[in-house]
């Protein structure tokens, strides 16, 4: 069960990473396409040393266990042969409905306004996230939460400034803003709607997401009042991606992020 | 000072290697050619994020795919610096982007070129970042104190670059056959114009003198292109690659590899604009630009806004 | 040569094929958006007659032959384990190094005026070589050309309309259809541009298609002139294609395509 | 004959089973209740085209991607009759679209649901299209003619997909492990969704007894779900997957098979906008409309342009 809870936190980090690495030159600032970079890097190297960990987890099963893990094909190959897998392995071979990262984080970039907001959503969370899960008994995954928090906090500062910025700027890119945080806002609630997963660790003592939801309204709130955006409406909740349920679009992020693995199979790169 | 004591006090300095900074006086041509050859650097290390940035989404592993993030990240920093050498001679980064998009403004034509695999990311790398340490080393010592400055940053992340794009050719080419023959390709595509990278030859490129004279240039584009030749081939060897030029050859009496004929009529034409990607290049960065129009605007009115709050603030 | 040779067009095909398909669903008219769907079924059904034929010329080969004939792993790990290939292999499990498609062709689709150029230079180019290949001494192609050619004739006249609609249309309409033929004209050289197969096919009294150019450039300069468009500048023609060297799009369009025959090695459909 | 006669006529050709043709006078209610019904209809084909067109540049075999084409290729032209069919009746396919574009309109919540992998295709064609059979074929003696003679060849061609459908799901689940998974997760993915097809129960459907009347409707939604459940239980048998209803229970009194609760929440959700690919799916063909505009414009105004030459020469 940890084994899933470690991939769903990874699986947030390489896809979210992933997006915003193709705003890479092509950003509309030079020293934003710089920030954002930094940012990808910080989600990209958050991914490894889970699915570092996932990996350890994994290899670390009884060969019984291992076997009915994963359904992807080249991952199964893999592991019947009973080698140990590594952290590109759990990125590269498996299927869309083994991904268990958030709706919110495999939706496309759009424009500025829907990158900024997206993150911002993510980041708010991910702040009040680390620093409960920097208390966990798992002193790997304190240890990340660790270093987490501190990149998070960050994130955090910049995707805030850009929500007033943008929301308090002009006047297209105030209705853009108030766009971007409105269509995403159906994502949100799968933030604080635990899977199996997460259920079992709260259980356990550890992270309870759906205790996190009225701190992270509270901070949306306040920054949403100064950058003079109004609070989307109440919607339905998308939810799924925490299940392997996915969107459309993980689909074309996976085929472009795992080709070469797949038409290179067992490969050194 | 009169004018000409101006330019007598310019020439001592240059003579005496002592840095021309923003605000001494300088001869309009050294600030135009200046103007010219740093704004092209930077327009070079912009555009050049493009062809790596298109193997990020596809990096083969997360290693790599950091690593990769990592380098393109440090182009636009290099591009960043460059640009704020250059602003230092009296051009905004507005209009240096503007000579970009309309054309008017060039950059290295290598970046025209696609990538195809990603044993581009090797070839770039140990080739493409290889030959442009060579024609930057010597500019760390450059007459003019910003640019000098700024290439010393420059050359030393290019050196870590050109080391990491060898070591993605080692993997591939002490990989499988087909590693190998992906890093065979690379090389062979990119081989030529890696070497094109210096230029014109000597005796077809006209300010060369001027610009060894001021220091903007120390070695001359031959020099430089039988030095890269040189190094390259030994390089190749410990790859266990094939040179693509089969008249590359050892001449014991010069000391150097003898190399065969360039296409200079291929050179000529993309720089002309008619390589693979020219247009592909810059409707990429024009439409970053007009994209980001909305953007920078917001950024403009919030800050201002800001600034009258402040303002009323204080004033209250 | 012939396998070479008979792939190539196959690619062409496939890569056409696959591209107008991204606009199902997508098209400015309803009536259209079937015409090009359509337009996507002959191509992509003209790709498999020639992949079969393909196929069937490799599956021919003594086993050396065979060996040494793809560099591709995945179909080399296939004919390496003895089986016969067919034409999804060609197409699924090669890779883009070896595909053999006119750069021209996997330009993306941008607008309808691009989309429209772009199948008008190939579909006038079409109709001479069909009408020429249909007199091969190969029964095969000279049975696939007579198909395509009546397939080609009907798409000729159909983009051709468009042209002059487009050109002759709004102000807008004009200048985006002439922005889309001077664009796309860079890439018209390499359709008389032989590789070595087509050069030892015209050798052998195939179709040389060197000899096509004066024919087609008439076409174009009648439709050009009915639609009150210029002929494109003349320029530095695009080459590479034909060699298996192309532009950075191929890798994307394969990456989608190729995915799920990658994820799932070896199994039926 | 005055309105009431007019009425009479109407209620006895309706009774007599004759068609009611364009030119004849019918009531506003049937009308309007035929415009909402068949554009809805020509909605769901069109918007149902989106989902399946997902896959067609990702089809596993070169003949797969042909039939999956060719039956995207058929839900346009579905869309087609069916607009013009809704012609008859005094709406323009412009306003039909906009009334789609605005959200006005409804179409069928199913095509809401994303499509996720390649058996999706299987679970459409043989779950999707064939709930829309038994929706369908009871229309083809609909009361109205245009709209009957449509369902004819829609008819026709849809029970074509559901067999291809079925035959995706077929080798899927006689092929590996790995694809009989991904059959059954489909399958689990669609069923509840294709269950909703047939609309709320009777006992909350309030059209439905006018609607028999006017044979736009010929039997009850709770009546096709029935008929639905009892052919595909049978049918997933043959395919070897599991019903993803735990409850499915053959019901020997009733002779039918009993089933699970349906969520109706998330029905009346999905239909007010709430589906995981409705603002997907509308933003889809609005972009489609909106940058297609320049287009139509372009294809009138040359055809106005041909018209006035043509005019010219007849004149001359």
């Amino acid at each position: 069960m940890n084994l899933i809870y470690t991939l769903r936190l990874a699986d947030d980090a390489l896809i979210l990473g992933h997006r915003i690495s193709e705003w890479c030159g092509h950003g509309p600032i030079l020293e934003q396409d710089i920030a954002l970079t930094n940012t990808s890097l910080d989600h990209i190297g958050r991914a490894r040393s889970l699915y570092q960990y996932a990996a350890a987890q994994f290899n670390a099963l009884p060969a019984e266990a291992k076997a009915g893990t994963f359904a992807s094909v080249m991952l199964n190959d893999f592991v019947s042969k009973g080698a140990a897998i590594d952290e590109d392995d759990l990125a590269y071979l498996r299927d869309g409905n083994e991904f268990y990262n958030l709706l919110l984080l495999e939706q496309p970039n759009n424009d500025w306004a829907y990158t900024v907001a997206r993150s911002f959503y993510y980041d708010a969370f991910n702040v009040l996230f680390w620093t409960e899960l920097e208390r966990s008994a798992d002193t790997t995954l304190a240890a990340i939460a660790g270093k987490s928090l501190k990149e998070a906090t960050y994130h955090l500062r910049w995707s805030s400034e850009w929500v007033i910025r943008l929301g308090d700027g002009t006047e297209e890119s105030h209705s853009r803003m108030q766009q971007a945080v409105n269509d995403l806002w159906m994502y949100t609630g799968e933030l604080f709607m635990p899977n199996d997963a997460e259920v079992a660790a709260a259980n356990a003592g550890g992270v309870d997401i759906t205790k996190l939801e009225a701190k992270w309204t509270e901070k949306v709130a306040e920054i949403f009042a100064e950058a003079t955006l109004a609070m989307p409406a109440a919607t339905w909740m998308q939810k799924g991606g925490k299940k392997g349920i996915h969107s459309e679009h993980l689909g074309y992020i996976l085929a472009e992020m795992q080709y070469l693995q797949r038409a290179y199979p067992g490969m050194e790169w | 000072m009169t004018v000409h004591s101006f330019q007598e006090h310019f020439d001592s300095k240059i003579d005496r290697e002592v840095s021309i900074e923003p605000r001494d006086w300088m001869p309009d041509d050294y600030r135009k050619t200046l103007i010219r050859q740093i704004s092209q650097h930077a327009h070079s290390e912009i555009i050049g994020m493009l062809p790596e940035g298109n193997w990020i989404t596809r990096a083969p592993s997360l290693r790599r795919k950091a690593v990769l993030l990592a380098k393109v990240q440090d182009e636009a920093g290099h591009g960043l610096y460059l640009y704020s050498a250059a602003e230092t001679l009296g051009i905004t980064r507005d209009q240096m982007y503007d000579q970009l998009h309309s054309g008017k403004a060039k950059y290295s034509s290598i970046f025209n070129y696609p990538t195809l695999s990603w044993a581009d990311m090797g070839a770039i790398g140990w080739l493409v970042d290889g030959a442009a340490i060579m024609n930057q080393v010597p500019l760390c010592r450059t007459s003019y104190g910003p640019y000098a400055r700024a290439m010393v940053r420059v050359c030393k992340e290019e050196s870590f670059h050109q080391r990491q794009g060898f070591e993605i050719m080692l993997s591939l080419s002490r990989g499988t056959e087909a590693q190998r023959k992906m890093a065979q390709e690379a090389f062979d595509r990119w081989w030529w114009p890696s070497l094109m990278m210096f230029g014109p030859p000597d005796a077809e490129s006209p300010n060369t003198e001027q610009s060894v004279r001021w220091r903007i240039k120390r070695f001359t584009n031959d020099e430089l292109r039988q030095k890269f030749v040189d190094v390259t081939t030994e390089q190749a060897k410990v790859l266990g690659l094939e040179m693509p030029d089969k008249d590359i050859k050892w001449n014991e009496e010069r000391g150097h590899y003898d190399f065969g004929k360039i296409d200079w009529n291929e050179f000529w034409n993309v720089v002309k604009g008619n390589g693979p990607c020219n247009k592909q290049r810059i409707d990429a960065r024009r439409n970053a630009w007009e994209n980001g129009q909305w953007v920078r605007d917001a950024a403009l009115a919030h800050a201002a806004k800001r600034k009258a709050r402040t303002g009323e603030t204080k004033a209250a």
